[in-house]
């Protein structure tokens, strides 16, 4: 029996002392390779199951179409990270040496807390950390993160442009007006308070904070107090089983729906169906579209799926919100691929690098998009060393029970105001960790 | 005042729901002295059974039924398997074999059952009781108050069953004495297999009620978190306890989460909400620096 | 060898009129007796008479709701069983208390705890103050493991070991402490003739080479007659005897108590 | 015949309570050491260094402080991660907030922080015991973190709460290439081990274990209940907390509050309970495991998926994953509840007798 044990317990370290080792020389040279820590598992893995569906399917799609970018082939790995920052790393670590010229392309991660974790990483190893929708905000400041992209909108431009939808909504002003806005107390919900606070002061509306400790499966105390507060909207930064339960708590305590307004992590198929009819009416920001509706999504189904390379078992979550954000930011990984090989010569897999480059000149136009079959479904997108967020615009959608409705057109938050912010905090960061801001040329 | 009594009502009828995921541990601690932590996984588990088997196009209550057949299947399979193999172990040990056991059910029930998040619809609105609303202006969940009722029921059941049946008679007797117990010849494996099979019935019932109240999906397995505070307040071997516990940790949880944040605020400023996470916690360790033995417990006398 | 020394001189131990109950259930009640240097003290009784409660009082692990305990004069009432044992009291158990998962050895040396003072630091650190000291209660330590003839199972867990062996270890692990006033719970419970002679000879030992006092609980009437001076009956809580063995034995009251007669 | 303690007989005290009190073993010893300190830095590999070696020296770290407390004196606590986090964030603000402070010392004093919290929260163990302190140190883990959170404070104002380590530097050589931050990583994991080794074996030690092998005894052979288990507390947080610093600056370079969560606590103690609970070396066993495994079942699973053919579907591997971690914590408790140190305990014993059976 103790021989067995041992024996067991030597074979096992062996074997991986041979994986381990052995293991990261896999990846073919030619290909443009990506690392993908993904995550669909835990808390959140329904989210991650959608979003990187949508990112890798969209890779199989041009693969398939056109043999990638001028013939270079994308290959591509996951890792589960579990939503755990201490796993990310440990995933981005051993994807980045699974390719020598690429280091993984661009690393998008889909959680504040790993992106933070991998941040100096990234800067060091040379590679695009692209955080479209999350991860640190400030970063917009490419003199201060030259490898780090919150690409299309960040939390703060996002309340800015909600809160301008709302006035909007109100004839062009909320003076006067109980806003409460309801957060997961993390990272991630507490990034936009700055901008609301600042927007209540130049809009005169009444801002009430309240945060909900995670995971957020129990909020009556929070709905009992908004119901006392009777606002006139609820802000609301939710993610995971927080959404539902917020829906939930809300019809509980009879407070309407259509009054709520979330962020763009609260407003995918996942968050409202099974809040059932409490959902009705909810309304949420969101950087791209849903539905198949928009050309190239439909091709994939057809393209993809009808080659049997599709990343899906069952096909039903093929246009849902969060398929559609990982195919739009695979659009835009390989749209930036194609403008790096533009540059330093087509034909052959671009570096972490000249990827930096191509990030930071990124210029998606709608004419572009139209090309791509991808018309409306993300905003423009150009970008500078100055601005690494590149376009600031969300839709607002709303949940009519059984799908997403686009009530609105691209609404782009208060640059004027906003961008000061991430300026001041990037500099603080800079003589925190004594850096000099500087644009890097190529 | 009448927002007060509101709190105060919205948190007995949370709380109950906190007393149904610690009444599971409670029946396993009781009856084997192991605190199965895998009980939220349980309730995760029970959950995904019942709408994967309405995917797989059962009616509800068939559905129901076949789940906790599932359950009562895991039940066994983990006295087999886990603890039968794990007797005479120090309790630490058990407790981590049933983390173990928590990733494990983690990982099967959603392969079993697919991880889509997916409602439950119990066939009730979750709205205010209008009557209510207009006679007081307090506003009452009908979906709580019935969850409330399904719960007392599942207690009172449960008590029957212990007082009148042989099992739960045998179920007594290994509580209070295991030695003794197998010394009157009761077999314990049979007893701890049926324990189980109960504590998975109770994951099944707070399955379905918290699964229609958020929806089910993983986070169901978190609500373990919100029962561990009402275990020691009311004691691990306390049913009763369970229960009162419950209502105590939720009405003071739900008083705090309105009344403390603003009072931290004047004295340090910024926002001090969302105390729910710890609270609970704190709430039941100064209780029990004040009353070792918790709410039920007898104080005991160490002998030398 | 009982010499009869006059009470007033010399006593170690005073207790006065002790009473104890757990929630309403009389464990001791009202029972004064002493103990004096170098004597050993037996208390006997039936089972359930208070025996061990009251050797639990004396080393402060009960506390009497009622009476006063004089030790080396000084009266106290309240104490816990730390301060007892750095006052020189040591004491073994009647279903043996021996740290299960430590070696013979490092139960022993935990006897020698009280004596060693260097600190966590130093303890860390290891090189001078700390090893040294080890060193030294190490010589000790030996010295009682020699006297009591159980080297041959210094590494060994105390788990492992037989009955005999650990009732051994544990009086080992009292004596380390070199107490002035040993209690002693039984030390001769389960054990065949040739080991109860051996621990006889260890006690009779203890007390006479090293002159500690000690208070006796046992069973075995014969042993009990033999080697202590003085003796205390206890019955149902209540002290129904005291004196020398002979008068003890020859006590009506002692003799209905033990043939169970008259209640 | 190799391993053989024949010959090697003890003259005196001093040499019986060595750590290694055979010379076949500190010959080992040594040459792991060797290995560590000059191998590695030569041949490891980048992903080694930052994804592998340099966290498990830190659960090893953080292991050892928890063993402190479960493992020796008893009190199971689930807790650790909060005791990093104090660890973390103290020395954060110590290397923020003193100007020119030496790294080294605001990691001790990051430690002490630690100690204090754990002190704090350690004074329940004195009235409750088992599971219910269990379940107490629960309370640690959730509060410890809110406040991170909810002070700003503490992140430096930071909107988000997170803050990033500023670079290690010492008499002007900074710390900022893996193999570097390995080093001092080692240096101070196996320093710190080694205190814990002598501490383990000291009175201290003793008197630990005797509180958790049978507490009422221990007072009455004059063992401070109090005092031994608040140092218990005090130390096991300190490692902890040291743990936490290394954990925020040699690993993950920046952290959040919710990154310190429950998930980490038990992960720390799956490390004790896998590697052998009163076992120094079960500490680093069990940090290698808990650590490796995941990465292990990462890159078995799609190669045998591939291997048979098997159309599995990624969320299912993860899935499986899960599982198959589950089962295998379940396994090793089932075949050997006292951990892999004691595994390697029977190997040298075999070892010893080889090649005669017994």
């Amino acid at each position: 029996m103790k021989r067995i044990k041992t024996s067991i317990l030597g074979a096992f370290f062996a074997v991986i002392a041979l994986l381990c080792n052995t293991y990261p020389l896999l990846a073919q040279a030619e290909d443009q390779f990506i690392a993908i820590p993904s995550f669909r598992v835990g808390p959140y893995g329904q989210n991650g199951q959608a979003f990187y569906g949508g990112f890798i399917d969209y890779l199989s799609y041009v693969n398939i179409k056109d043999g990638g970018v001028n013939g270079v082939k994308f290959s591509w790995e996951e890792c589960e990270t579990e939503y755990n920052n201490a796993k990310g790393v440990e995933c981005y670590e051993r994807l980045k040496g699974k390719s020598g010229i690429s280091k993984g392309t661009a690393i998008h991660v889909m959680s504040t807390g790993i992106s933070y974790s991998i941040l100096d990483k990234t800067q060091a190893d040379k590679v695009p950390l692209i955080m479209m929708g999350y991860g640190r905000t400030d970063a917009v400041d490419g003199s201060v993160f030259p490898y780090a992209f919150p690409l299309v909108t960040t939390y703060q431009m996002q309340a800015s442009a909600i809160v301008k939808f709302l006035s909007q909504k109100n004839g062009g002003s909320l003076a006067g007006k109980k806003i409460v806005y309801l957060y997961h107390d993390s990272a991630y919900g507490k990034e936009p308070i700055v901008a609301l606070e600042a927007e209540s002061k130049i809009n005169h509306f009444k801002l009430t904070e309240i945060p909900v400790a995670h995971p957020g499966n129990e909020q009556g105390a929070q709905w009992l107090k908004i119901r006392e507060e009777n606002p006139d909207y609820v802000i609301f930064w939710g993610w995971g089983v927080m959404n539902q339960t917020a829906l939930k708590a809300a019809q509980k305590v009879g407070f309407p729906r259509d009054k709520i307004i979330g962020s763009w992590w609260a407003g995918s198929e996942e968050d409202v169906i099974p809040a059932g009819d409490a959902a009705k009416g909810y309304m949420s920001a969101t950087w791209n579209v849903s539905g198949k509706s928009v050309p190239v999504i439909a091709d994939i189904e057809k393209v993809v799926y009808g080659a049997g390379k599709g990343n899906f078992s069952d096909k039903a979550k093929i246009g849902t919100v969060l398929y559609n954000r990982g195919v739009s930011a695979a659009i835009v990984t390989v749209e930036a691929t194609r403008l790096a090989q533009n540059k330093y010569g087509k034909g052959k897999p671009v570096t972490g690098e000249q990827m930096r480059w191509a990030f930071e000149n990124l210029n998606i136009t709608d004419a572009q998009l139209k090309s791509l079959g991808a018309t409306g479904l993300l905003p423009e997108i150009k970008t500078s060393c100055e601005n690494h967020e590149g376009s600031g615009k969300i839709k607002i959608q709303q949940w009519d029970g059984t799908k997403w409705v686009v009530i609105s057109d691209w609404i782009e938050g208060n640059k004027a105001l906003i961008h000061p912010l991430f300026k001041a905090s990037a500099r603080d960061y800079a003589k925190e960790k004594n850096i000099t801001p500087a644009c890097l040329k190529n | 005042m009448q927002f007060f009594i509101e709190i105060v009502i919205s948190g007995i009828l949370s709380g109950l729901m906190y007393s149904l995921v610690a009444l599971g541990f409670v029946l396993i601690f009781k009856a084997s002295g192991v605190l199965n932590f895998a009980q939220g996984a349980m309730v995760y588990a029970a959950a995904l059974a019942v709408v994967g088997f309405i995917d797989y196009g059962m009616p509800m209550w068939l559905a129901i039924i076949a789940a906790f057949i599932f359950m009562v299947i895991v039940g066994i399979l983990t006295e087999k398997f886990v603890l039968g193999k794990l007797v005479n172990q120090p309790p630490i040990t058990l407790f981590m074999a049933t983390i173990g056991l928590s990733f494990f059910l983690d990982g099967l029930s959603p392969i079993l059952f697919g991880s889509e998040v997916r409602p439950i619809n119990l066939g009730i609105v979750d709205e205010p009781i209008q009557a209510m609303m207009d006679l007081t202006g307090i506003g009452i969940s009908k979906l709580d108050l019935f969850s409330s009722g399904i719960i007392i029921l599942l207690v009172i059941l449960l008590a029957l069953l212990f007082q009148f049946t042989k099992v739960g008679r045998a179920l007594r007797a290994v509580a209070d004495d295991h030695q003794a117990a197998l010394s009157l010849g009761i077999p314990l494996e049979n007893i701890w297999a049926i324990v189980w099979a109960i504590a998975g019935f109770v994951a099944l019932v707070a399955g379905l009620l918290w699964g229609s109240r958020n929806g089910v999906q993983y986070a169901l397995s978190l609500t373990a978190l919100k029962a561990l505070p009402v275990l020691i307040l009311g004691g691990f071997t306390s049913v009763p306890g369970a229960i009162v516990g419950g209502i105590i940790i939720g009405v003071s949880e739900k008083l705090a989460e309105i009344y403390i944040p603003p009072v931290m605020q004047d004295a340090f400023g910024g926002n001090f909400g969302g105390i729910e996470g710890w609270f609970p916690y704190i709430f039941a360790l100064l209780f029990l620096l004040v009353r070792p033995e918790g709410l039920f417990g007898e104080k005991h006398i160490d002998r030398v | 060898m009982s010499i009869n020394i006059n009470p007033s001189s010399n006593t170690v131990l005073q207790l006065a009129n002790i009473s104890l109950s757990f929630g309403g259930v009389k464990a001791l009640t009202n029972i004064s007796f002493d103990v004096r240097e170098h004597e050993i003290r037996s208390i006997i009784g039936p089972n359930g008479a208070g025996k061990s409660s009251m050797l639990n009082v004396i080393n402060g692990v009960y506390h009497p709701q009622a009476g006063d305990i004089y030790f080396r004069g000084e009266k106290r009432k309240q104490m816990n069983p730390a301060e007892a044992a750095r006052q020189g009291i040591a004491r073994t158990f009647q279903n043996i208390a021996l740290f299960k998962g430590m070696t013979v050895l490092d139960n022993i040396m935990t006897g020698r705890n009280t004596q060693m003072k260097s600190g966590f630091i130093s303890n860390a650190i290891w090189v001078g103050k700390a090893r040294n000291e080890e060193e030294l209660n190490r010589h000790k330590v030996e010295e009682v493991i020699d006297f009591l003839e159980i080297q041959h199972i210094r590494k060994t867990p105390v788990g492992k070991l037989p009955y005999g062996l650990q009732k051994r270890v544990e009086l080992a692990r009292a004596l380390a402490a070199e107490p002035s006033l040993l209690l002693l719970d039984e030390p001769m419970a389960g054990m065949n003739v040739e080991e109860k002679q051996d621990m006889c000879r260890f006690i009779l030992e203890v007390n006479q080479q090293y002159g500690v006092t000690i208070v006796l609980i046992e069973h075995d009437m014969g042993v009990v007659m033999d080697i202590s001076d003085r003796v205390v009956v206890l019955d149902y809580g209540k002290k129904i005897g005291d004196g020398l063995p002979d008068e003890v034995k020859n006590n009506p009251e002692v003799i209905s108590a033990y043939l169970g007669t008259n209640h | 015949m190799l391993y053989r303690e024949a010959g090697q007989f003890k003259t005196t005290y001093k040499s019986d309570s060595q750590i290694f009190p055979i010379l076949q073993d500190r010959i080992g010893m040594a040459l792991l050491l060797l290995v560590a300190v000059i191998g590695v830095p030569l041949f490891a590999s980048e992903y080694w260094l930052n994804a592998i070696l340099i966290p498990f020296l830190i659960f090893s770290l953080a292991a050892l402080g928890l063993n402190f407390l479960t493992g020796y004196a008893g009190q199971l606590s689930l807790g650790s991660a909060a005791f990093m986090a104090v660890g973390a964030y103290a020395t954060y603000n110590f290397q923020l907030r003193i100007e020119g402070i030496p790294f080294i010392l605001s990691f001790i004093l990051g430690g002490l922080s630690a100690a204090a919290v754990g002190i704090l929260f350690g004074l329940p163990s004195l009235r409750i015991k088992g599971f219910y302190l269990a379940v107490a140190t629960l309370a640690a883990q959730f509060f410890v973190v809110w406040c991170l959170t909810k002070f700003p404070w503490f992140s430096n104002n930071s909107s988000s709460g997170v803050i990033s380590a500023q670079t290690l530097s010492l008499f002007g050589f900074a710390f900022d290439t893996p193999v570097s931050k390995y080093l001092l990583v080692l240096v101070i994991v196996a320093g710190l081990a080694l205190l814990g080794k002598n501490l383990a074996r000291s009175s201290t030690g003793r008197a630990w274990m005797a509180v958790r092998d049978m507490d009422v005894a221990a007072e009455v052979i004059g063992i401070p209940l109090m005092k031994t288990k608040l140092m218990a507390f005090a130390i096991s947080s300190f490692y902890c907390g040291i743990a936490g610093a290394l954990y925020a600056y040699c690993y993950l370079g920046s952290v959040e509050p919710d990154g310190f969560s429950l998930d980490l606590s038990f992960k720390i103690l799956f490390m004790v309970i896998i590697g052998g609970v009163g076992s120094i070396l079960g500490n680093f066993l069990g940090a290698a495991f808990i650590l490796l495994l995941p990465i292990f079942l990462d890159i078995i699973l799609p190669f045998i998926s591939q291997l048979f053919h098997l159309p599995i579907p990624n969320s299912v591997v993860s899935h499986i994953q899960l599982m198959v971690f589950g089962s295998l914590i379940i396994f090793f408790l089932i075949v050997e509840p006292h951990g892999l140190a004691r595994l390697w305990q029977i190997t040298k014993e075999k070892l010893r007798l080889w090649p005669f059976p017994h």
